[in-house]
């Protein structure tokens, strides 16, 4: 079975079905059963560190307004990401079809 | 009852932490140079100093987290390894220079010179972690370190003009020798704002078990530990001022200091300023190397206290175990200890940001700290006093050593 | 003078005051150490790192960063002091505290002399 | 089921035995993917080949060089099956016992060699 780290997939680029730049992934969403741990989405581009920085440095109201506008990351469905090369992951979307979501 | 005890031992080893050769050379160089011109970045420096110290004690009281524990879990692996690397570099020289201080005072009072030593030094200061523990470190040093309250009767005694030495609270500019004076306010701020008193006092919370009830006694201890500690260092400015600079003596050794001392304290001064900065040197020194080796240990996940046996916590003494030697190199070559305290207070400036960025974002997230996250005077204050430290520290340390 | 190194041209006037500030430093010690406030072999040493202090300075003194003074005085004046710190050290030596305060105040006499034209040269410099 | 990070939840996060005694972090975690179905973690790693190689490709060599001449010569990293995993907070808490796992080989390494090796070391 195919064996991929999370470490290594986080900050690689992942472009879409047509070739077009997405951003690079910066999480990996799961859902957490009783012994199992499913893998159930990427989270591409949307600058992390901006979001992580700017929860507090500016008030909330302001803070999430800007989430929504500047930072929202694409979010992949576990099963609409092609990883058959982990360096160069490929969603099988098009960028237009990919909805940006808040985190 | 014992609660009001720890508050009071609290204080005395703020002042342990506060004062030692950095924080000493740096504010007897100020007053020699500038007199009371230069007074503001040791109020500065202070009012910086307690708003972090008293950050890093809240942080570990409420998330019984450490700082450095925090900040692996919330940026990662190699903003940590660059963070250590940063932090280790600069804590080793400091480490040198404190050492070199006990070394040093030691060579004032028996006439041998400061490399012979480097090994003892090493040793004792390697045999005090490794045989002591926390509280041994922290309240032994600290209580001896009191001797150093001889500054501030130093002071007292010369009789300074009290109104000029408030006006030097005021940041003005230099009428001459414009490059050594803000390269001195870099030395100041870079002695009194040690990223290391965070890493320690967090883990030193943690050590003591802290909980959310000490978020109070960990305010006053910061508050009146770090002020007073400051009052110390403003002492040594103003014998300086007083003694040194009308006499046109520039400070660039400790004997000058130790000199300096005899004047307004006839009888005991030079044995007070002896005795009491080689003991705040090695409460530093003994602080820095605790701070490297939780560096490591808690960044990386290992075992760590300084309370248990080294044969149970074999990692993290063996951290200083190696460090300590390595530390006494410079010292047994004879490279001067108060060269290597100027570079290392200077560099300490230049790193304040990766220090502090990361922990005021730890300081404001809520998951970490409920409803005690920072309000926003610390924020602003503590932002504002690092980014003044690491602009000037940017232009004045190439202006001092390569020249205009 | 808080470094001097790392291929920085020496100033004439910062290395004045800095000489003249190594004979303030070994005058004070010298002082204190006539009243019994400091140790034999700290004040000998802090003597001695004087002398040799300025015997670097002077080196600079005369050939990188001349100062617009009276040179042939100015070598006068630190040669003597240089001679006198020498007697004084081996005074403390063999604690000699009777002659100890004679000699201070010779030694003194240049100190100040190069005291007065180090801040001359300062005055000028403004 | 419960929605997790694996950066944000798992990653870097402190890994604690069953009586909290600390057994690392969480330097790596590796996910399976079966030929048709959904990815699940497989396991969580932690050691000084998983760290060098979040530093850089460059870095694995020399780690790796280090990592044969001295210490307890393990050269993959520890691992934890994810069933493992018994409660996510602050710390990854985890159903093992340290003298099961080989977490703790280093610093047995170094007690043996660095530490037992002066005097003093047994007690305070």
């Amino acid at each position: 079975m195919k064996e991929i780290s999370v470490e290594e997939l986080i900050g690689t680029h992942v472009v879409d079905s047509e070739g077009k730049k997405l951003g690079r992934i910066h999480e990996i969403s799961a859902e957490r059963g009783e012994d199992s741990c499913l893998v159930d989405a990427y989270y591409v581009g949307g600058r992390a560190m901006i979001v992580r920085i700017a929860r507090w440095a500016v008030p909330s109201k302001m803070s999430s307004a800007l989430e929504s506008k500047l930072v929202r990351p694409f979010r992949i469905p576990w099963d609409e990401m092609d990883l058959s090369d982990p360096r160069h992951p490929r969603a099988t979307m098009c960028k237009e079809q990919i909805k940006r979501v808040a985190r | 009852m014992k609660k009001i005890l720890q508050v009071a031992l609290g204080i005395v080893t703020s002042i342990g932490g506060f004062l030692e050769i950095g924080s000493v050379t740096t504010a007897a160089q100020a007053g020699a140079s500038f007199g009371y011109q230069l007074l503001w970045p040791i109020a500065l420096g202070t009012l910086c100093l307690i708003f972090l110290v008293e950050m890093s004690g809240r942080l570990s009281a409420v998330s019984k987290h450490t700082v450095i524990a925090a900040m692996r879990d919330r940026f990662g692996f190699r903003f940590y390894l660059l963070v250590l690397i940063l932090m280790v570099l600069v804590s080793f020289l400091v480490l040198c220079a404190e050492m070199g201080g006990i070394s040093l005072c030691l060579q004032m009072s028996t006439g041998l010179g400061f490399p012979w030593w480097a090994i003892p030094v090493a040793l004792v200061l390697w045999l005090l972690l490794w045989r002591g523990t926390f509280s041994v470190i922290e309240n032994g040093s600290s209580l001896l370190g009191l001797m150093t309250v001889a500054f501030a009767v130093g002071a007292w005694k010369l009789h300074p003009d009290w109104s000029s030495v408030a006006s030097g609270l005021i940041p003005t500019r230099p009428s001459e020798h414009a490059a050594k004076y803000w390269f001195i306010v870099v030395s100041i701020l870079g002695a009194s704002i040690s990223p290391y008193m965070m890493y320690f006092y967090s883990s030193g919370a943690i050590e003591d078990e802290w909980d959310e009830s000490y978020i109070g006694i960990n305010r006053v201890i910061a508050a009146f530990g770090m002020t007073f500690g400051g009052l110390l260092s403003a002492g040594v400015l103003i014998i300086a001022t007083l003694v040194l600079k009308p006499k046109g003596i520039d400070v660039d050794s400790f004997q000058q200091v130790a000199l300096m001392m005899t004047i307004p304290l006839p009888n005991w001064g030079f044995e007070l300023f002896v005795g009491g900065m080689a003991v705040a040197c090695l409460g530093a020194a003994l602080e820095i190397t605790l701070a490297i080796s939780y560096l490591f240990a808690q960044g990386l996940g290992w075992n760590w206290s300084e309370n248990a046996a080294p044969d149970s916590e074999a990692r993290f003494c063996t951290v200083y175990t190696l460090l300590i030697p390595i530390a006494a190199i410079p010292l047994l070559l004879g490279i001067e200890p108060v060269k290597i305290t100027i570079l290392s207070m200077a560099l300490t400036a230049a790193v304040l940001p990766a220090a502090i960025i990361p922990f005021l974002v730890l300081m404001n997230d809520k998951d970490l700290l409920a409803d005690h996250t920072n309000g926003f005077i610390s924020n602003t204050v503590v932002v504002l006093i690092m980014l003044m430290s690491f602009a000037l520290a940017v232009v004045s340390i190439p202006l001092q050593y390569f020249g205009s | 003078m808080i470094v001097t190194s790392c291929g920085k041209k020496p100033d004439p006037a910062d290395t004045l005051s800095s000489v003249a500030s190594e004979l303030a430093t070994a005058s004070l010690a010298g002082r204190v150490w006539v009243k019994h406030r400091t140790p034999n072999s700290f004040t000998g040493n802090t003597l001695r790192d004087s002398r040799m202090n300025i015997a670097e300075q002077q080196n600079i003194l005369f050939t990188e960063a001349v100062p617009p003074v009276d040179t042939a005085q100015l070598r006068a004046s630190l040669d003597h002091a240089k001679d006198m710190l020498a007697t004084m050290e081996k005074m403390i030596a063999r604690q000699d505290i009777k002659s100890f305060p004679a000699a201070l105040a010779f030694f003194e006499q240049d100190a100040k002399k190069v005291q007065d034209m180090s801040d001359s040269l300062e005055k000028k410099q403004q | 089921m419960t929605k997790i990070d694996l950066v944000r939840d798992v990653l870097d996060k402190q890994m604690l035995d069953r009586n909290d005694c600390e057994l690392g972090r969480v330097d790596g975690i590796v996910i399976e993917f079966p030929e048709n179905g959904q990815p699940r973690v497989a396991r969580l790693e932690a050691g000084g080949s998983v760290l060098a190689g979040r530093v850089g490709d460059w870095a694995k060599k020399p780690v790796r060089a280090i990592a044969s001449k001295i210490g307890p010569k393990r050269l993959s990293p520890v691992k934890f099956p994810w069933e493992k995993v018994k409660k996510l907070g602050r710390d990854v808490h985890l159903d093992v016992d340290k003298e099961e796992t080989t977490a703790l080989a280093w610093e047995k390494w170094v007690d043996k060699n660095i530490v037992d090796k002066l005097p003093g070391a047994k007690s305070k």
